[in-house]
């Protein structure tokens, strides 16, 4: 019984990294259980106004997820809770959970809001970061999953009116805090992080000053849906200000406070907030950043720093802030700082925003005690290089910045990794615990007249105390096709659904409409209950009166009934034309392709197999290992070479891996599951494989330097080649000098490298321990060594590495000078030129984009970035996913990266994969395009425009004309509306119901004018 | 108090059961309007009399225990006390607003207490109604009283002071004085802001002056009233976002 | 103005975007941020649906204006470029517009994010303005002639 | 969750609410107008004694009862039994009160009314100047009818005048309510005999549409003992009639009367103040069992009047014709009988005799059937002589009704105005042509109180008792005296808890009678503020969350109005508008 596994996962934590395992898991058949200790799931990034490098709206891309955690049939998300144990062995676990009272009826709370609305006392919005107040009853934020109020205990003086204003009865003052046992297989912490607390760098005046914000704060600040609307203002008069400052490294990089580590996101989220500053500020704003070292390590993450200085005009100033004071009289802040001249200067700003680190969340021992898992010396999860989804404890796996400070791709890539490790652990279980609905059959409504029923919410009296609901009601049985309607309290309560059932049968309605709220939230509600009465779930139509009618209408009740009146005609009128939609069905070849078998393409291989799927692994090269074989040791002190050796064998030895060497994919065909490839093997005859997913894991190669002589003088190394050295024991020099940022952060590349700030801190270390007298010059532009990295940083520059920054316009020179290899370069402190005369120069050359990329990416028809590495779907939130569905990346071929990395990205790309591979057919969405082959002309504007790929032209009696590939297609009906002969018809939005909708909208509007 | 002045304008509103018309001997600065207890006094009404001119209000009603709503006066004390803060608020003396309750059947006749109050009120000097500001903040008031915050609060004071709230414990009196000190501050300020934003759109700076409360306490209150649909952005002038109210209902 | 014009009440169309522009106005409603009722809205999924002809139909059935909403560029499509697409399609629709005799004015195109209930309240709060300045839409005269 | 549902009832309504037996058709009373027989509107006036509105307070009896000061001074008061104060302390001094307003009125000499103008042209006949019979003449007047009443003796006002002796009931006071009817335009014909002068046949020749027959119980019942017959033996009626009458009566030195009821006690007093030297009441069950008023029965012992319990007598002794003594029998208590009271059952051999020279029983009254129609007879000879229908007082002869003592047995005043006013009901409405049946609000009376926990009232012990006798004071002396009977009483009035529905103060119509609070549905959110803050549980939320005022109940106090949140509640008279209004005319000034 003990060593049964159990088919569920538990995953503690529901910020982005949790919510994107879970979905990841429970979109391959696993069932999930999601503990948040906040009353709703979204973290920390449903805080953040916009995302990096892209600009886009947090909210805006992380809505959709919630929404489909909050409805995915296989999480159950249990917020407000904790985890108080964990008992029993990987693959079968049994969890304690407390779930403390919310005093609110999750079950009957429909989060109308009424007693949000009602409530007479507040309470410091925290979710707003303590700029504005909340009601002591209230949700986090307006979209938050699950929309469920909670009374806010502390600060709840039972006053009864929220209990009395809610019609659901959903308002429990007695609900006690109640403790559940799950059985689970295997388990993923994403506690996330909570940023540093500010008052700790007294010197900095947080809390004493009001203009100094923390960057969680100035988030909110420019969030549209923030306190102060989007517009930033001075917390002091409300005020735009004029000026202002950034100030890094709060909490982070810090001896004093014990924070050693590099938080990672801050650069580039304070780049970013300066630019949405400026862009939210409609006057003119200077803003200034005080760095330390700008770390703007990630993909295209430079590019979007130049772009910060260069187009937006922000300044950047290299010193780390010694205290801000206050003018009392105007609010305004003087930052003390040593400039880049070493003499003490004083800048007055407007406003000052503290880049707080993150740090492990508050509770975070308690969690490490419950499940019994080791943390490192800062409280974060222990983890090792090649095992960074592991903790201490086996069928524990962690991902997001719980393990280090991490950005969200990073945090979204390893919640896919740490999903995979769970899949893995309890593979043989997949599907079990998943529930299989089961519906009727279809009815065959195409010979029928539209006899359509409408149900009208009175959402308590969000509605019905503005709309005269029962007059709507009336006036909807008016409309033609309507065979009944009538009033509900809720429509979305659980009797309602009842009802609306029974009415399809009493009254044989065939199309149904509901006005109420917004189909955005609501819609696949309805959808199943009209599914489960034995109708295509696409007969079904709702109409908004309450989000964009009542609720925005509130003084004018005659007006909005007018509205709700006509929004009920409209929707009316598209439901008379409503046509039933099949959900397209693929099936799925459980077998996956991989490109490239470096280590990334190897983990990817393994975790896939180890999940019971078959894998073909291409490898150019006659040897597996990748860029892997030219590292001989690791900053943390691993093997990475013992285990390179580790993996081929496991990779050489599992029977589902199919290795091919020295072999080439040379076509691909077909579409998410099912692809048909041709590898050229090593003989070169070809071989043609037939799988559902392709991961591509082409890695990166290293840049051959142009210059420093490289190449011309044998004195002049790349960071690789003098790793080769060492290794060999063959380095003796005395004194070397490492220039970073060779090929790249340059006109050709401007785009930073990654991993070479790490590997000069490597390599020099490893200098200084064969030889502690060896004299080590890093010229750097910034020093890179984010996260726990910095420790290194710290070591190499105590045990006497020289780090000398220097900038584009001041490059070094490396010359030869009768045999003599001078390194010439400006001393910032001396403020001086210095020729030095090294032994070894040693170039930190760029990891640059695999030259085959091209081909492969034209092959796949996937996107490049301009540096030549894959584009994936999305940078923030889908960093493994191509926007073909079906086609992953992962590792170098993505960017440069270091190892844990890469293999955090292969575990993400085969759970990704698995998602697919898992499923016996896919369904995809019923809304596509359809094309009418008759009026097609064959023109291509379709396919041009698709930006899926989903169109292709085929053949059919001797005319070319386009044709839809389901699978891909995403219904968002660019090409219906673009296709000249309207040959393309997009299901559910049909130009007839659209244009009906029109009609309908206007028609009545101007009877009522007469 | 010059002896020529006129007395100050005084509006009783008396309870239908205190003192009889036929014997009442009512000085002639002074006005009676029946009201059925004087827990009918809503205190939206108490401010509009203020509004239109009365120097003094002044509310009679049962002692305790005589009451023939059981505790109609009761109500009426607790909202002479909510409308005493907001009168402190709005710059007007509190004491132009005085409760009486008396047995019904007092010894004294009415004159002597209508004598009394209109000397206490006269001692306060020249009435300041006539200054715009108090007529502003007066209306402000006016409008705290009559939303829902203040009102649900009044209307639930005595069951979670004296009885017991939604989790069974009584709170405090002190603490509910200071929690209902707070809210009806806050809510005063928050319809000043509305009502001075209302005539034109005002940056944060100047309502901060008018109202002589820090800039950052005006923000957090704009940062509230806009979560309540009170007040929105109008414009931005130079550096200085200007604000204007919003028809709340 | 003429005396009629005074009571004008015009009646707007707004085609919104699923993912963005709808969810703007969804959240309008959730912070109740109060605009004029002129506006009756048709969602589609992507903004990119959004054709000239449904824009036309509405003018010519009576509607006074028209709004599109949709994602804001670059980036914010849902599905990656419906919105550029939507651009240059009512770009175009309004240089037409004029031979219609409508005042391009009428329509209007406007990116609204999930997170922006503010931006759109006003957005209808100003075109309601706009087109009351404009008066009744040309085409609806002149089918009523 | 039982826990949290008790605090949220208990806190809720604070332990305030109406009790549900209320339905939904019953016309809800305070229990002391639900109990009087007139249904007099006690509350009202009792709400205007507190505001000093005396003279109001006198139209407020009136315009259920034509005798104020009459049931002031006489009445059995079953308002002040059903009192809900008792449950605390004691009854409100109705009668009293009553009585004080009356007197007060009378104090500026007679009220004269102003006769009322006929509406109709249907004579009706009333036989009887007893309470019941003026009573519906008053209430036929105040229709509109012309009307007559038809007495047999000299004077009207039948057993209130004839049976009542001065000391509790002046002459002059029935004199002037009698007087108040007749100047309503009510003839009274005295000395006219029914049976005798009159008949059925002749009145409606006569042409009355209607004959209300209220001729009462004229007969003293006998004693039916040996020796009933000897001198000094006198009925108690017609010892009071006499006296009434003035005439001189005889008073032995020592009085036995024989019974327990009122008449017995005004029989004993009376003898008493005519010069007896010794006057006992012998009365075969004991004290508790006593008709009489307990008040009553105080008196009479302070005025020396001896009480003999459980004897009764077996035979009067005469001597030389003339009563010697009275000779008893012991009793003792057995069952109760059909009256609930315990009965008497003679204990044997324990006869013993009281010297006595004058026996008068007082055993009640029977009515003089021999006056009757036989038509109108009962055949069933123990029941009541004359059969009428208990709620319309028909006979069986159509257009002729019958009420008072004559129908039911000797009883009250107020029962006997109750009757007349309910014939004057039903020959209203059969002169009318209407149903006699339908709706009688007397089927459907309930009483009501909105007190359900009286652990949070205060208790008041009565302030006012009204003084035995009126002392003889100076005019200076009387005017302060009535002050202070003023005050007292209205002290005396705030005791009354206002049990029903309404204030019912009557006072200014406008302000008071009617205002109810009315929810607007559509701003109402269901906060409950209104029912927590109403005083008499009016206030429910429906099954849709919204407050719904039960108009029952609702005394239009205003209270929720002026706290509901929403402002969701007004009131349909004195709306906030309203005082507003009241305000700005008031300063306008």
């Amino acid at each position: 019984m003990a060593n049964e596994k159990v088919g569920a996962v538990l995953v503690v934590g529901g910020g982005v990294a949790g919510i994107q395992a879970a979905l990841d898991l429970a979109d391959s058949g696993f069932k999930v259980y999601m503990v948040d200790d906040s009353p709703s799931i979204g973290g920390v990034m449903a805080q953040l106004d916009k995302t990096f490098p892209t600009n886009d709206c947090s909210m805006c891309i992380l809505a959709p997820k919630l929404v489909a955690a909050g409805r995915h049939p296989n999480i159950s998300l249990i917020t407000n809770s904790e985890v108080l144990g964990l008992n029993g062995d990987a693959g079968n676990f049994e969890v304690k959970i407390r779930k403390r009272s919310r005093y609110i009826n999750e079950d009957k709370c429909n989060g109308c809001g009424l007693c949000a609305q009602k409530c007479p006392v507040e309470a410091i919005d925290t979710y707003n970061k303590g700029l504005t107040d909340r009601s002591v009853v209230y949700v986090e934020f307006p979209q938050a999953v699950p929309l469920r109020f909670k009374i806010d205990r502390e600060k709840c003086i039972g006053c009864r009116t929220c209990q009395e204003v809610c019609k659901a009865n959903a308002v429990e003052y007695d609900q006690k805090d109640s403790e559940i046992t799950l059985k689970v297989g295997a388990v993923i912490l994403a506690p996330g992080f909570e940023p540093f607390d500010a008052r700790l760098k007294s010197e900095y005046g947080y809390e004493r000053y009001a203009n100094v914000v923390t960057s969680i704060e100035f988030e909110r600040i420019l969030s549209a849906s923030g306190p102060y609307g989007g517009i930033v203002l001075r917390p002091s008069d409300g005020e735009i200000p004029r000026k202002i400052a950034f100030v890094q490294c709060v909490g982070s990089r810090d001896a004093q406070l014990g924070n050693l580590y590099c938080s990672a996101a801050c650069c580039m989220y304070s780049i970013k907030e300066a630019i949405i500053a400026k862009e939210h500020v409609p006057t003119k704003l200077d803003c200034t950043i005080f760095y330390m070292d700008i770390r703007a390590y990630g993909k295209e993450f430079d590019a979007y720093y130049k772009r910060a200085q260069e187009e937006y005009g922000i300044r950047f100033v290299r010193s780390r802030v010694a205290s801000i004071t206050e003018d009392p009289a105007t609010g305004n802040l003087f930052v003390h700082y040593v400039g880049e001249d070493e003499t003490p200067r004083v800048e007055e700003f407007d406003m000052v925003i503290l880049s707080t680190g993150m740090q492990p969340p508050k509770n975070v021992e308690k969690l490490a005690k419950a499940l019994g898992i080791k943390l490192n010396k800062y409280r974060f999860c222990e983890t090792s290089t090649f095992t960074p989804l592991e903790t201490s404890k086996s069928g524990v796996y962690v991902c997001g910045a719980f393990s280090s400070p991490k950005d969200i791709p990073e945090s979204v890539a390893q919640a896919s990794g740490a999903a995979a490790k769970a899949m893995a652990t309890i593979a043989p279980e997949r599907g079990k615990l998943v529930a299989v609905k089961e519906y009727p059959p279809e009815r065959d409504v195409s010979q029928e007249e539209p006899r359509i029923g409408v149900f009208i919410c009175h959402c308590g009296i969000n509605i019905g105390g503005i709309v005269r609901v029962p007059e709507v009601v009336e006036y909807a049985k008016t409309l033609p096709n309507v065979v009944y309607a009538e009033e509900n309290l809720y429509t979305c309560s659980d009797d309602t659904q009842k009802r609306i059932r029974e009415k399809i049968k009493e009254y044989n309605l065939n199309r149904v409409v509901v006005a109420s709220c917004t189909p955005r939230t609501h819609e696949p509600l309805f959808r199943e209950t009209v599914r489960e009465a034995g109708l295509n779930p696409y007969l079904f139509e709702m109409a908004n009166i309450r989000d964009q009618c009542s609720w925005v209408h509130m003084h004018e009740p005659d007006e909005a009934t007018e509205k709700a009146k006509d929004l009920v005609r409209s929707i009316v009128a598209k439901a008379r034309l409503l046509k039933p939609l099949k959900n397209p069905t693929v099936n799925v070849t459980p077998v996956a392709l991989i490109i490239g078998g470096g280590v990334s393409g190897m983990t990817a291989a393994l975790e896939l197999a180890n999940q019971g799927f078959e894998v073909h692994l291409v490898e150019r090269e006659k040897e597996l290992g990748g860029h892997l074989r030219k590292i001989h040791y690791m900053l943390e002190g691993e093997d990475p070479q013992e285990h390179l050796q580790r993996l081929v064998k496991a990779v050489m030895e599992n029977k589902l891996i199919h290795v091919y060497l020295g072999a080439e994919v040379v076509d691909v065909n077909g579409f998410v599951g099912n692809f048909k490839s041709k590898i050229r093997l090593n003989g070169g005859e070809e071989k043609q494989v037939e799988h559902g997913v392709v991961i591509v894991a082409t890695g990166a190669v290293e840049y051959k330097p142009k210059e420093y002589l490289y190449g011309l003088d044998p004195r002049v190394l790349t960071q690789h080649e003098l790793e080769e050295k060492i290794a060999k024991g063959e380095f003796n020099a005395k004194k070397v000098v490492m220039i970073q940022c060779v090929g790249a952060r340059n006109e050709e590349r401007p785009n930073c490298a990654r991993i070479c700030c790490g590997q000069a801190i490597k390599n020099a270390l490893k200098i200084k321990e064969l030889n502690p007298d060896a004299e080590v010059f890093v010229l750097y532009k910034d020093v890179r060594s984010y996260g726990f990295m910095e420790e290194y940083y710290r070591e190499a520059a105590g045990k006497g590495v020289l780090f000398i920054n220097y900038s584009d316009g001041m490059k070094p020179k490396v010359s030869n000078e009768n045999g003599r290899l001078k390194v010439a370069f400006y001393e910032p402190v001396l403020k001086q030129e210095i020729q030095i005369e090294p032994d070894l120069v040693v170039l930190s050359a760029a990891t640059i984009p695999n030259p085959d990329n091209k081909r492969i990416a034209e092959m796949l028809k996937v996107p490049l970035t301009k540096d030549g590495f894959f584009l994936e779907a999305h940078m923030k939130l889908r960093p493994v996913d191509f926007q073909t569905d079906g086609v992953f990346l992962c590792g170098m071929a993505h960017s440069p990266k270091f190892i844990d990395e890469s293999i955090a990205q292969a575990c993400a790309a085969a759970a990704r994969a698995a998602t697919i591979l898992s499923k016996k057919a896919l369904e995809m969405e019923g809304i596509v395009a359809n094309v009418d082959e008759d009026l097609c002309s064959g023109c291509r504007i379709c396919e041009f425009l698709c930006p899926y790929g989903a169109i292709e032209m085929i053949e059919k009696e001797g005319k070319t004309v386009a044709h839809v590939i389901e699978a891909l297609c995403k219904g968002c009906g660019v090409c219906g509306t673009a296709c000249p002969t309207k040959a393309i018809i997009l299901g559910h939005f049909t130009t007839e119901e659209i244009l009906a909708q029109v009609r309908a909208i206007l028609r009545e509007m101007e009877v009522a004018a007469k | 108090m010059s002896p020529d002045a006129h007395p100050p304008r005084i509006v009783c509103f008396m309870c239908n059961w205190a003192f009889c018309e036929e014997e009442m001997r009512i000085p002639y600065n002074v006005d009676i309007i029946r009201v059925m207890c004087v827990g009918r006094m809503d205190p939206v009404l108490v401010l509009e009399t203020f509004i239109n001119g009365a120097e003094g209000v002044m509310l009679v009603g049962c002692k305790p225990s005589d009451c023939h709503f059981v505790d109609g006066n009761l109500h009426a004390q607790r909202a002479v006390k909510m409308l005493k803060k907001l009168l402190a608020l709005t710059g007007l003396e509190p004491e132009r607003l005085k409760l009486l309750l008396i047995s019904p059947l007092e010894d004294r006749d009415f004159s002597h207490y209508a004598k009394e109050f209109t000397e206490e009120v006269w001692k306060l000097g020249n009435s300041p109604l006539s200054k715009e500001e108090i007529v502003a903040n007066l209306a402000a008031a006016k409008e705290a009283v009559s939303a829902f915050r203040l009102r649900v609060l009044l209307g639930r004071e005595e069951e979670l002071t004296e009885f017991m709230n939604a989790y069974g414990e009584k709170i405090p009196e002190e603490e509910f004085e200071a929690l209902l000190d707070g809210i009806v501050k806050a809510e005063f300020i928050r319809y000043k802001i509305h009502y001075l934003t209302r005539v034109k759109p005002r940056s944060v700076k100047e309502l901060a002056q008018i109202l002589g409360i820090r800039p950052s306490a005006v923000l957090r209150h704009i940062t509230n009233m806009r979560r309540k649909g009170m007040i929105t952005l109008d414009k931005v002038e130079g550096y200085t976002p200007l604000y204007k109210a919003l028809e709340v209902r | 103005m003429s005396e009629s014009q005074k009571d004008f009440e015009p009646k707007i169309v707004g085609f919104l975007c699923n993912w963005c522009a709808y969810a703007g106005a969804d959240l309008a409603g959730v912070s109740r941020i109060q605009y004029p009722p002129n506006i009756r809205v048709i969602r589609v999924m992507c903004s990119g649906r959004i054709d000239p002809a449904f824009i036309l139909e509405a003018l010519k059935n009576g509607a006074d204006g028209v709004l599109v909403a949709g994602c804001h560029l670059p980036s914010d499509c849902h599905y990656l470029s419906g919105n550029f697409k939507a651009l240059r399609r009512v770009m175009l629709l309004k240089k037409v517009l004029k031979d219609f005799g409508v005042e391009p004015e009428r329509v209007r195109l406007e990116w609204v994010s999930a997170s922006e209930g503010d931006k759109f309240a006003a957005v209808v709060r100003d075109m309601v303005e706009q087109i009351k300045k404009l008066g009744p839409n040309p085409l609806k005269m002149e089918a009523k002639e | 969750m039982d826990d949290l549902i008790y605090w949220v009832e208990h806190s809720n309504m604070l332990l305030r609410r109406v009790g549900s037996r209320l339905t939904e058709k019953a016309r809800k009373l305070p229990p002391c107008r639900a109990a009087c027989p007139a249904h007099v509107n006690v509350q009202a006036y009792v709400a205007l004694i507190q505001r000093g509105m005396f003279k109001e307070a006198v139209e407020v009896i009136r315009r259920d009862l034509p005798f104020p000061a009459i049931c002031g001074r006489v009445c059995f008061s079953p308002c002040e039994d059903a009192c809900a104060r008792v449950n605390l302390d004691q009854a409100v001094a109705v009668r009293a009160l009553k009585r004080l307003v009356a007197d007060i009125e009378r104090e500026q000499g007679r009220v004269v009314a102003q006769p009322l103008p006929k509406k109709y042209n249907e004579k009706v006949a009333i036989i009887g100047a007893g309470p019941a019979g003026l009573t519906a003449a008053y209430e036929l007047a105040k229709l509109g009818y012309p009307v007559t009443v038809f007495e047999r003796m000299a004077e009207p006002g039948g057993m209130m005048r004839y049976c009542i002796p001065d000391f509790r009931l002046e002459k002059f006071v029935v004199a002037n309510e009698i007087a108040y009817i007749e100047d309503l335009g009510v003839e009274i014909k005295t000395g006219v005999e029914f049976g005798k002068d009159i008949t059925v046949e002749s009145l409606r020749k006569d042409g009355y549409k209607a004959i209300f027959i209220a001729i009462g119980t004229q007969l003293g019942m006998k004693l039916n003992v040996p020796g009933e017959d000897l001198e000094g033996v006198i009925n108690a009626v017609d010892f009071l009639r006499a006296v009434a009458l003035g005439k001189k009566i005889a008073v032995g030195e020592r009085v036995a009367v024989i019974g327990g009821g009122n008449t017995a006690i005004d029989a004993a007093r009376t003898a008493k103040k005519l010069g007896a030297k010794e006057v006992m009441i012998l009365y075969r069950r004991s004290r508790e069992e006593m008709p009489a008023l307990p008040h009553e029965v105080e008196l009479a012992e302070k005025d020396g009047v001896k009480f003999y319990f459980l004897v009764a007598p077996k035979q009067i002794i005469g001597e030389n014709g003339r009563v010697k003594a009275v000779e008893c029998l012991r009793m003792r208590l057995g069952e109760p009988d059909e009256t609930g009271r315990r009965r008497p059952i003679p204990i044997a051999f324990s006869e013993h005799q009281y010297e006595v020279d004058m026996v008068i029983p007082a055993l009640g009254q029977v009515v003089e059937t021999s006056v009757l129609p036989p038509e109108l007879l009962s055949k069933d000879k123990r029941g009541p002589p004359l059969q009428v229908d208990p709620l319309t007082l028909e006979t069986d002869i159509s257009g002729v009704f019958a009420g008072g003592d004559v129908a039911t047995g000797p009883a009250s005043i107020i029962e006997a105005v109750g009757a007349g006013k309910r014939a004057a009901v039903s020959i209203h409405r059969y002169l009318r042509g209407e149903d006699l049946r339908k709706d009688r609000d007397e089927e459907r009376i309930e009483e009501t109180t909105w007190v359900k926990d009286w652990r949070l009232l205060e208790k008041k012990e009565r302030r006012y008792e009204p003084p035995v006798e009126k002392p003889h004071l100076s005019f200076e002396e009387a005017k302060a005296y009535l002050e202070k009977l003023k005050s007292q009483a209205r002290f005396e009035a705030f005791r009354c808890l206002g049990c029903g529905p309404c204030a019912e103060c009557l006072a200014g119509m406008e302000l008071c009678e009617g205002d109810k609070a009315v929810v607007d549905e559509g701003k109402c959110v269901g906060c409950n503020v209104c029912a927590i803050i109403c005083p008499v549980g009016a206030i429910k939320k429906n099954e849709r969350g919204v407050a719904q005022v039960n108009e029952e109940l609702c005394k239009g106090c205003g209270l929720c109005a002026a706290r509901c949140p929403e402002r969701a509640i007004s009131m349909q008279k004195l709306s906030n508008e309203q005082i507003l209004a009241m305000v700005l005319t008031a300063l306008e000034r």
